[in-house]
């Protein structure tokens, strides 16, 4: 797999994210393969923020190891990204501005100088340097600059005729420019092999909350929170055209008891936040299990604990996913892995949600959710909505007006036929105490454990390998690499250079971690010589996991990062050589 | 025909003789009866304490939530089925307390549901101690020197952020209840009534006959303007708040109709398919 | 153990727990040795309640699996405690009211009518009826009259003679029918090994209080919950005697909040709760833990998930208390099993906070937290305060007026000295992000690695095993069983029983948690062919706890028990049985 | 001598450029220099938002705590060593969406602290949403069709429940500002400080030059009552709130003088050990 990685940096504030946006848009709807990361920080002007695109001939999920082109506005991008640059790869920067120095000599950079802001000032707007940046990498990569325009044209409509040409201008100046200056300089893009026009070029949250709407989700409550805001907006802009509802709550405790009341009236209704908010959830995530309503959460994770590092990327809040609110209640933790995974599992979690009548919680990550790639294709067919046990009225008009038994105790696997309010007969109160087959407050010795069980043996006609499990399938192996949510590709690259490298490495990547897949994980830990369990965090919370359900201490191995940043290819592939 | 007794149910409720509870219970179920409301049709949400048990003993469709959170479980169910008559209910402690937050931002919505406060200035399932509306000095198991707070001042609270609708009823005289009950269902809007409902048990002093010595019918006022923000302040602050009647309604838009994403049909009762074109259109947005 | 069991029941509001309680002072101080539990309804009024005595002439830790003597006020209360009548027990009960129905004809009772309520009226105040009853079982039991009456006197000084002397009239009425109607009838009473008025009769919560004044502890922020609410009681009337200051805050998150406030400003803080305010307080959790902000929490469990059997105990926040928060933050989990462990451990608790800056929570429930058991003696000397490493006056004078390194690095073991605001040179900001030394917010990802590394190392040299585990100390066994907590005593009395059956069986009960006390659970377990973990709750946390740490998967079987009732010692000893 | 730079800390805050938040920084500079207050014996405790890093660049002891907490944190140090003066400081967000509880609970309990909230009527740090204090009709990334919701009014709020001293200032102008933030300082009681603080990033409605235009400047009026609830309250409602000034002023005794335990001495000074003769008597009551 051939591919090309360009980053653009600078002060926050500054543009960035557009011009990444830009250059991306742009390589998208030419039909190549891309995945772009943006690093910012906490706070809303300066600071250092880049956006990196990688591009490929193949759909990938990870915006790789090292970089070919840089764009610079300030010597503090140089600082921190060059480690990054290969040889051979090359560095423009804005020369009205400062002087470039690279901080290491042994590495070859080729120093493309060009003066950005002098550029821009000349079009009258400072801002306009962005554009002059795009314009000189889009002839760095051996392009024309015709669909480059042209996404200015759609993206500038609103703003009109002067602001579209000034931007046109701008391109066309940074192109001519480096056309002109650095004629032999032509970093070669892989082969494009999507359509023009085709692929999707979207966001793990975007994703999730197109998802929701397609599950039928119709209500969202969320307060604001980085890096889970976007499921907000998303929703804001896409679920009104289908009388879908959403409200910016006073807090995340209303969030998520506004979404339980709306599942309870029958509307597919979810929350989205990050680990704050997760954490403030956590009684009302009782009642949801009680109570039996369904209920969905999304955890855009981010670096805990507490405030810790809110624009940063983690998988630290599974340990409370799983174990979180007092007592015991059944729920499902569903890891997606992809962008187009965060599409179709938030369906999944729906279903399951209604069929369960349990909590689902989805944990994505800041990685996971902020990064956009090119998806070829979103199914809107492939997971229908299933609502469970969902009484018709006519049903529940044949069973009489004597009480309705909402948590009959008959039921099949535990899982009782529900009503909404507005059915005739249906009628209960869902509640936080513990409560008899009509809902009634109990304290009655045998009806609360017959309660209890009903609840916690629900989902045990549930296999989750059915639901997320990937295996590389190999049938022999040595070393076994596990891990969940958004490292899968990374893991997955690492597989490969483990495997070039001449070792036995399967690649097991869990996407779902409660109930946990014990059976495909032991058997495949079983076979293993050695396990290595891949996380972003420090504890290793899913190693922890497979200890506590499949047991095999001694094999298992963590390799863990939590500064911040998704894991380099290059860090799994060395802690595992390290080890074996 | 719905009769009272639809709106009652077979079990009795577990409050102490004399509680001031079961007349706001017996108020709510005869103004559900009197607007010929249908029990399948109306939703009471309520938090934790003895006056949220009211959830159970009102037959309709419920949810006893958690203590403090009914008004948004309430503005769910509201804004997932706007058909729905939703009223949420329970206790000063619960809805002045730890719940006080989610009062002021479902009030400055205005969120068409009526919330009843069933406020004996006391917390009565965790057996009396002192509440975020008890008197100043008050004593009570966690202010035996008597409290030192000053109390809030919900109704006035109500009124300055844009409740549009703004009662005070009293357990001891049923029939005004439940007259205030049935305007405040009928209100479009955001309807807070704040109800005495005397803690037999533990509050010796805010008792039945101390609310009676004390209480000031608006009913009886026929110069009261309730269409003026001041002159309700200015009126409840004469009477240190000890005042019935409907203090405070104005006619504004409720949530549901202005929120992103208002429809007339209620989100509960929409077909969820997305047809192939709404598909290809969602996809276009990305490309 | 000679023992007697005696229990009164009626209706919750009919004085049933000042009957229990002047039964049981007046015995207490005579020098036997008591339990006392409560059983009761999350409602005020009506439900059944009791409350059960039982008297040895050794420490005992639990009320016993059967019962000798019931004074019943309905028949509810002898329906609903019959099963527990031994053969050749007695029923007192209120024949003015109710024909006594005995459910089962097998258990040899004998019926002892007498209308307490009758009695009472005469004396002109139907409440006396509760009077009546306790001067009838000081017959029953063969005491005489006049202890009784000075616990009348004390009781009730401050009533009033009047008051006093209906109390005292009632009691010996009650007294004289029981010895003229049934003077057959005398159970004994077991010796009386301790000193007359010198053993103390308290309840955990009431330890918890006490233990935490002597423990230094000024500061109590709370918010109302059953069964937590006692040790608010408690600190309100025991703490201002001391200057310290007590207050209800408006719920858990500010209560928790509060306390994170007095710790930081220098003052040993603590907030108390159950599992619905534990489930508020984990974001505030993880702010003590990143700003290394010292923090006690008592977690008093009761039967969940969310509102669950708020009456009821349980031990099933085990799970959110290790694993709740958002992120990752050091944390001491410790679960005293007896009322004089809750007076010693909430000190050792506050040394460890002050030692190791992290929260640590200690977690007792219902059963030992209300219930009162008589103890020989406190020691108040026995855990000395230890403040940890909180700098001087002079230390930070010394240190120059540079900024102040809170978090300093270099500090041994990860625990850096700590200032206190008002101290010169000591000035810093305690945070919930992610910071430098000097506690400036960063996102540097070397600095982050340090900290949390700093963070999460502390504890390393922390070892759990010498603050808390009781070993049966058996050279040789078979079986293992494990316990936690409150359950020490019902295990303790089915090893003797076990035993007595021939069956070689040791046990270990843990007092922490968190770290977990691996070595000697290990070295116990290993040796053990089979393993019994006994917990009130419905999942096996504990037992969860185990296959994480150990592993021996195959070796646990868990005794469970979640029906909001403590177990009872023939519980433990069939479900070993029936297994072994 | 105490003076200006002592509470200036090296590194820079990481507000945009001509953020409202700077000013108010430096008001409290120099009010805190102007007061002669020690440095150490400062607390500054915020909640989360770009207004709540001003306890980063205040150099005093602080607690930059978590989003809407600030008030309970601040108690708890107010009540550990009553000695402090203690400011709590946060955004709009913070202060009247997320943490409105706190704020009604204690502005009632007279807790002696100053409480200042950056007001830009957005969220700043988030990127720009709808706060609860926006106004109606106010367009942003989560009301693109503006605001449905009555925004709060937190000044009347705590003039009638009892906080005892209510001003509020502009970040426009820095020499009233740090008056009135000395002026709240100074009282004895819970003193709340609404601050217009402009978000130039996020906020292209409530300007600096927006507010010049519609500011009505109480020191302006001389006829002006602080000591009346009501003249208060009109007086907002009259200019929309666009007012500043200090509003309403009342002299009552604080919390740590009359909750349980009392103390002269604060709680942080006191002598820990529990003398032979208090642990029996503590023994004692259990027998
Ligand atoms: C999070 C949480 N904290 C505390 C409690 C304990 N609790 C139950 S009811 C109640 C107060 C009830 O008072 P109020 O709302 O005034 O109702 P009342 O019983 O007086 O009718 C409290 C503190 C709880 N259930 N949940
Ligand atoms: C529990 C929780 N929810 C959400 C957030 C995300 N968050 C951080 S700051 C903020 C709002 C800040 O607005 P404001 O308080 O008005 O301060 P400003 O930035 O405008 O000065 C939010 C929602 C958080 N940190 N914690
Ligand atoms: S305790 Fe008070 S509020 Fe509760 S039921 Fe009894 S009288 Fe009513
Ligand atoms: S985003 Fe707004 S509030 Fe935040 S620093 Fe910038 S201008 Fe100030
Ligand atoms: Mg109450
Ligand atoms: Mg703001």
């Amino acid at each position: 797999m051939k591919d090309l990685k360009w980053k653009v940096g600078g002060a926050q504030g500054e543009g960035i994210d557009s011009t990444g946006e830009i250059f991306a848009i742009t390589l998208n709807r030419l039909g190549y393969y891309l995945f772009a990361y943006r690093h910012f920080m906490s706070l809303v002007k300066g600071g250092h923020t880049n956006y990196k695109v990688r591009i490929s001939s193949e759909p990938i999920n990870y915006h790789g190891d090292d970089l070919d082109i840089l764009i610079a506005f300030d010597q503090r991008t140089i600082d921190e990204n060059f480690y990054e640059l290969k040889n051979n790869s090359i560095i423009i920067y804005d020369s009205s501005k400062f002087e470039a120095k690279t901080p290491d000599e042994n590495v070859k950079v080729t120093l493309c100088p060009i003066p950005l802001y002098d550029f821009a000032k000349e079009l009258g707007n400072s801002i306009m340097k962005n554009m002059v940046a795009t314009g000189a990498s889009c002839a760095a990569v051996g392009l024309e600059v015709t669909p480059f325009l042209e996404v200015i044209d759609d993206i500038f409509k609103k703003k009109g005729e002067k602001i579209i040409n000034l931007n046109r201008e701008a391109i066309q100046k940074g192109f001519n420019y480096f056309r002109e200056n650095y004629p032999e300089i032509k970093l070669d893009l892989p082969d494009k092999k999507g359509k023009e026009k085709q692929n999707l070029f979207m966001t793990g949250n975007e994703a999730t909350g197109i998802g929701a709407l397609n599950a039928g989700c119709r209500f969202l409550a969320a307060y604001p929170i980085t890096p889970a805001t976007e499921i907000m907006y998303n929703a804001i802009a896409n679920f009104p055209k289908f009388g879908g509802k959403v409200i910016q709550a006073e807090d995340e405790i209303a969030a998520c008891m506004m979404a339980i009341g709306g599942n309870f009236a029958g509307v597919r209704s979810m929350t989205s936040t990050s680990g704050p908010g997760l954490s403030l959830m956590m009684e009302a995530l009782g009642l949801a299990g009680i109570s039996e309503t369904p209920l969905v959460i999304v955890d855009v994770q981010r670096g805990g604990p507490a405030t810790g590092l809110p624009t940063k990327t983690e998988q630290s809040d599974i340990n409370e996913i799983i174990y979180g609110s007092h007592g015991e209640i059944p729920r499902i933790v569903i890891t997606p892995t992809t962008v187009e995974e965060a599409f179709y599992y938030i369906q999944h979690a729906f279903n399951l949600s209604e069929k369960y009548q349990c909590p689902v919680i989805v944990a994505t990550d800041m990685f996971l959710g902020m990064s956009k790639k090119s998806v070829t294709d979103l199914d809107f067919e492939r997971v229908k909505i299933d609502r469970g046990l969902l009484l018709k009225d006519d049903e529940l008009l044949k069973s009489g007006t004597g009480t309705f038994k909402r948590y009959d105790l008959s039921s099949e696997f535990g899982i009782s036929p529900r009503s909404i309010p507005g059915q005739k007969n249906g009628r209960y109160v869902a509640l936080g105490n513990e409560h008899e087959e009509t809902g009634y407050e109990t304290e009655d010795v045998e009806m609360r454990m017959k309660m209890m069980d009903k609840r916690m043996h629900k989902l045990n006609q549930f296999n989750p390998e059915e639901l997320g499990v990937y295996y590389s399938e190999e049938d022999e192996f040595e070393t076994l690499v596990i891990g969940f949510g958004s490292t899968h590709a990374q893991i997955n690259e690492a597989q490969k250079v483990l495997k070039e490298k001449g070792l036995k490495v399967a690649h097991l990547q869990l996407k779902i971690l409660h109930p946990f897949p014990s059976n495909i994980v032991k058997e495949k830990v079983e076979k293993a010589q050695k396990v290595f369990v891949i996380e972003n965090n420090a504890t290793g919370q899913l190693r922890q996991l497979i200890q506590l359900e499949i047991g095999a201490h001694v094999k298992l191995s963590s390799i863990l990062k939590y500064n911040g940043n998704p894991f380099t290819v290059n860090e799994i592939v060395d802690g595992i050589i390290r080890k074996v | 025909m719905v009769i009272l007794k639809d709106f009652k149910v077979e079990t009795n409720p577990t409050w102490c003789p004399g509680c001031g509870h079961y007349t706001v219970l017996a108020a709510l179920q005869r103004a559900a009866a009197n607007l010929g409301l249908e029990p399948d049709n109306m939703v009471l949400v309520t938090g934790i304490g003895c006056s949220s048990k009211i959830s159970q003993h009102f037959n309709s469709y419920g949810v006893h939530s958690l203590h403090g959170r009914a008004l948004p479980v309430a503005t769910g169910v509201k804004l997932a089925n706007h058909d729905l008559t939703v009223v949420a209910a329970g206790g000063d402690g619960d809805g002045y307390g730890i719940g006080v937050g989610h009062f002021m931002h479902t009030l400055r919505r205005n969120i068409d549901i009526t919330y009843i406060v069933m406020d004996n200035h006391i917390y009565g399932l965790t057996t009396g101690q002192t509440s975020p509306v008890s008197q100043k000095g008050f004593k009570s198991k966690t202010s035996p020197h008597g409290s030192a707070e000053e109390p809030l001042r919900p109704l006035q609270t109500a009124i300055i952020n844009g409740a549009s609708f703004v009662a005070q009823a009293f357990a001891g005289d049923i029939n005004q209840m439940t007259r205030i009950f049935e305007e405040g269902i009928k209100h479009r809007g955001f309807s807070h009534i704040n109800v005495f409902s005397p803690c037999v048990t533990f509050n010796k002093i805010n008792t039945f006959e101390w609310f009676k010595e004390h209480l000031v019918n608006l009913d009886e006022k026929s110069d009261y303007d309730y269409t003026n923000k001041y002159h309700a302040l200015e009126f409840l602050d004469r009477h240190g708040s000890i005042v019935t009647g409907i203090l405070y309604q104005e006619d504004r838009p409720t949530y549901h109709e202005v929120m992103i994403g208002a429809t007339k049909t209620p989100t509960s009762k929409l077909d969820l398919t997305i047809p192939k074109e709404e598909s290809e259109r969602l996809k276009a947005l990305f490309r």
